[in-house]
């Protein structure tokens, strides 16, 4: 789970890591009030979209006054902002963050996140922070620091000495960037998170550490041990179709084509859109019911297949290990039942309980469409989506 | 022969008496594993499949001899009985459990790190070797005995490739699914380095999908070490870009990551790439 | 350092682990207002001494009303208690805790230290907890649990599992003992504690789980990064030698003997004193002056040992490492010009700067004896003794 | 022949421009012990008797070959600087420093265990091969090369038993001071192992003190494994009980930990005892 900025912030200041004093308000909050609240002569006004390089996009302004704060906040409220991360149409602004305006001597880039090949969280650092790591990591990789973190002690001291010397800090704010590392990880543990990311993080005038700007990925796996982050659920701010989705623990994702599929598993979901495309059709969406999906998930995820006005077949791809056939062969039968809706069915099914699952099809006079094999499959319902 | 498990492998089933734990018992034990017992905190006493049931596996492990667990507790205790198997020193541990948090898995990971016990999954279909030997969940029927050694990252995907195969007249020395997960306790360099060692295994199936580096890092390894035919198929070739992890996501992954970054190192190490998933079997078969 | 049982019972709130409610009181507070204050029928008043046994001694009363709380205080405070972890003379009693008395289940044992073996911290429980844990152990070994205890990850929950089977605890108070090892733990290295030991830790008659009384040893090289318990060291009830010890980093016991003991490293001390007593002589103390004294340290620790009006003779065995040889030389010089008292000092030095140090002693005409090596140094001091 | 360091043997320091480090390594230089360079934190660049100055080990290492490293940093840094030393893969480290937290070495101990890096120490005097190697704090002039490997919890204590034994006109082959802390990297099991293997080494004398179970469990491995006569003496035969710690001390001291539990033991594995320590030498010496 993404989180917004404000909503990131606000984890932050929990573990004591300094970051610019502010309010995120939403539609019909009175900005200009926040900026008198925080009593400071200049303020940062920045929309709050899931998505980065939205300040090249106009979402973030510096008011003076508190008049310019109610304006600006108003200008993006309700409004969407297009970057290089959104589809054309953009992102709706739903929350705009107003926090005092930090008088800067350096940026730098700080983030936690769990390097796969290493097995281990690793620390990412580098003196140039900024919206142009990714070129900084490309073109200068020495520029940029990585500590792999113990997860058993956190980030050793000797460590935080290495990436000091390497951003060439040292003075007043090598203490103060010490503890931020290690409270910065104490987060990335204790929220589980997937991502935290400072960029950037910046030394102020006055020789202070500050996270100007934070994101914070939560591992979705993990969000059942905090209950503290039902609110920040309820605001994300998901398509309609994938809040049915996550509420009925389906990974569901929307597509441009007009061939709704439902497979169990990633891979095979996966390898199922590779070989609609290999027969020149164009799938409408990625959706795995996952390894043991009951009857009800498998007629909620019909559901939003048949939801989509753009889908005009279904591909049905199951090998059963866990799932049983039956069940998905059950499912489909009670969605064309319950919704009345008939466009064609093409359904493969392999794998536990499939004969009883083919000949609950069979008898079922609903005139699905069942393949042998996968490819077989993919030719006949590309066939008839066209 | 076959790798990892056999015939006289004797395995320990955590969370037997759960719904998942409960029917795939039955069903490895319909297919000839040796599965000697189980065990459900709190359910210590009792029988299930004809199996005694156990509080804990260091309960199990003094009344019987064990090779293996395998592990379809739910995932917020999962990495627990993972350590709790490998603590009481079974060398082997298979975890079916999908969705376990990935901080869980760096402990587990650093948990194993010094220990003899070998991890495959989590949230993987287990492995097989034909006719001896099933610790998971995949359809037993699929499968048929040969010289077809198949490594995985994916579950149905895996079971898709095997019956494949199967349905050619081949079969399968030990087929393994390491899981999808971002950390997994057997990669497959592992498992690769074993089919080398194999001398049932005559031909490698290796199936990957996007994200990660764990094929660009086979590549490398099938280059030094892999005299065996190998052939490739990755999935995703035409998915959309995943969630991005940020900055920090690209700054780790580099250049891996992609399908296309992964067919070409393992082009590159002489793997016979299939490009249409329904067409492995024939893959394999023209070797 | 030891802490008071309502001291290691304030930690103990802290992580939120469940004790009497209570309040520790000293001379010329108000027992019977506490007991009002706490406003339960019945409370136990608790001399708080650093010693076990007190109960058996009368250290433990149960009052009824608030005027009997206040005459079991009152009748504590100032007085002393002689148990059989004290010597003859006791301890006096300067804190009592008046605490809500609790309806008792179970009563168990629980305690988490280091083993020196393993390496390793280590939980050990027993269903039979109170005063007779060490006959316990003796007599029914199997009756004592032990769990090693991960430093990376704290005690499993598996170990957790193993534990309650073992001390057959099933039910509500299950899942409550669980969070208590956990806390217990983490209390544990939080405050770095050598010992932290709950006996007996109780299952109340309304199935929670209290910590009924409890005692914490802190590490004393620890101390340094607890600023928080700075006013525990303050209340320590010291001997003043082992204060001003204490003060000055001298590692200093008071014993029987006669003869004062001066000696770098503690092995060297103990077998210091471990010679003189073959050659029947009798210490008078126990001092280490540590591997690194400087010269302010060496005349502390003299003028501890020379305060102590039972020593007729001072043996001085130093091998210097660290430890320079002039460095106590010119201690010893200083010490005795300045407090001009003139018992015989028997020195031995071997080590870095030997012969200056030597020299030393030799030109400062205080009739210093030098010995060659240990046996004669521990004959001569023995027979000056006497 | 000697064990763990020799002639050879690059030295680092580590705290070298601290008022302990500089003096000793001052001393080790004199010794004879090729110290090749030294760490101190913001002290890059700068040089000490003249050696080196790094700011760090990695630092250190990627500029010289370096065999151990020797610390004298305050308690405070001092689990920090171990581990610094382990991570850049030094492969003996020898830790002066005294009053580190017990809970600091257990994490220590934890970080090491799957490193191939020996810890000595901490609390200990070093390690010194006479005229070839002095890693450590102890006056050099009272050694002489020989064949007496001597191990000891003490610092000052050893000297004493060095000495008397090159008075006696014996030397010695090395002399480890394993520390007296509870948590100690390197303990008597360890180094009568390498004692036993050496050639040199031809009589072993082990002095240990009251407290903790390590002679204990060196009689029970000497009684297994040495052949060579060992001569033991253990301090504090007189001393009072030492602080309580507890009824959970007691339960997992069991009955080890006092001398005379100590001497029983070690009498048992056959091991000479010495009960006068004036007398060390002269025991040697009839040996």
């Amino acid at each position: 789970m993404k989180l917004y900025e404000f909503q990131s912030k606000s984890i932050l200041r929990t573990k004591n890591i300094r970051v610019p004093r502010g309010k995120a308000i939403a539609q019909g909050d009175d900005a200009s009030g926040v900026f008198q609240e925080i009593g400071c002569s200049r303020c940062a006004v920045k929309a709050q979209i899931l998505a980065g390089g939205r300040g090249k996009g106009g979402g973030i302004r510096f008011a003076s006054t508190p008049e310019e704060a109610g304006a600006y906040a108003a200008a993006m409220l309700g409004t969407r902002i297009t970057t290089r991360q959104t589809d054309q149409k953009g992102i709706e602004v739903k929350h705009v963050l107003v926090e005092e305006a930090i008088s800067i001597k350096r940026e730098l880039y700080l983030a936690i996140l769990v390097d796969r090949s290493l097995r281990s969280p690793v620390l990412i650092a580098s003196a140039e922070g900024g919206v142009d790591i990714e070129e900084t990591a490309k073109k200068a990789p020495d520029k940029i620091v990585k500590e792999p973190v113990d997860i058993c002690f956190g980030i050793h001291p000797f460590q935080v000495r290495r990436v000091l010397t390497k951003l060439n800090i040292s003075g007043i704010p090598s203490a103060k960037i010490h503890n931020l590392l290690v409270n910065l990880f104490h987060v990335f543990i204790d929220s589980d998170c997937s991502l935290l990311e400072i960029n950037p993080f910046v030394i102020t005038a006055d020789d202070e550490v500050c996270a100007l700007d934070a994101k914070i990925d939560i591992d979705d796996n993990a969000l059942y041990r905090h209950p503290e982050y039902k609110q920040f659920i309820h605001d994300q701010d998901l398509p309609p179709a994938e809040v049915v989705a996550r509420k009925y623990g389906l990974s569901y994702i929307s597509l441009d084509g007009n061939i709704g599929c439902l497979v169990n598993g990633a891979g095979l979901a996966m390898a199922s859109m590779d070989i609609i495309k290999l027969h020149g059709g164009k799938p409408a969406n990625f959706l795995d019911v996952g390894g043991d999906a009951s009857l009800e998930q498998v007629v909620q995820a019909l559901k939003i297949i048949l939801t989509d006005p753009k889908v005009k077949a279904v591909f049905i791809n199951i090998f059963g290990g866990i799932m049983k056939c039956d069940t998905i062969a059950s499912g489909i039968i009670q969605t064309l039942k319950e919704t009345g809706i008939h466009i064609p069915f093409v359904v493969r099914l392999e794998g536990t309980n499939v004969d009883s699952a083919r000949k609950l099809l069979d008898d079922s006079g609903l005139g699905i469409i069942s393949a042998k094999d996968m490819k077989e499959a993919a030719r006949l319902v590309v066939k008839v989506s066209e | 022969m076959s790798i990892i498990i056999h015939e006289n492998t004797k395995v320990l089933c955590q969370g037997i008496t759960g719904q998942a734990g409960s029917f795939h018992a039955g069903q490895m034990l319909e297919y000839g594993t040796k599965l000697v017992a189980g065990v459900t905190p709190g359910k210590g006493g009792t029988m299930k499949h004809g199996v005694p049931v156990f509080n804990s596996v260091r309960d199990a492990v003094t009344q019987f001899k064990i090779n293996a667990s395998v592990i379809y507790v739910p995932a917020p205790f999962a990495a627990d009985a993972i350590m709790e198997a490998a603590e009481a020193g079974i060398e082997l541990i298979v975890c079916i459990t999908e969705g376990i948090p990935t901080l869980d898995m760096v402990k587990v990971k650093e948990y194993l790190f010094h220990r003899k016990t070998r991890l495959i999954g989590p949230n993987c279909p287990g492995i097989i070797t034909p006719n001896a030997c099933k610790i998971g969940i995949m359809p037993g029927y699929i499968h048929r005995p040969g010289h077809v050694g198949i490594v995985s990252r994916s579950g149905t995907l895996t079971y898709e490739a095997v019956w494949q195969i199967s349905q050619k007249g081949m079969g399968q020395s030990t087929c393994v699914g390491i899981g999808g997960d971002p950390i997994v306790g057997t990669d497959f360099v592992d498992v690769l380095r074993l089919f080398q060692k194999d001398d049932e295994t005559k031909v490698i199936v290796l199936i990957g999908e996007i994200g990660g580096g764990a094929e660009e890092e086979a590549a490398e390894m099938i280059k030094r070490e892999i005299t065996k035919p190998v052939i490739g198929f990755i999935a995703g070739m035409t998915a959309p870009h995943g969630k991005r992890m940020g900055h920090a996501g690209a700054i780790i992954a580099g250049n891996r990551g992609t399908a296309a970054s992964k067919i070409e190192a393992l082009k590159n190490a002489g793997v016979t790439i299939v490009d249409n998933p329904a067409d492995i079997g024939d893959t394999v078969a023209k070797v």
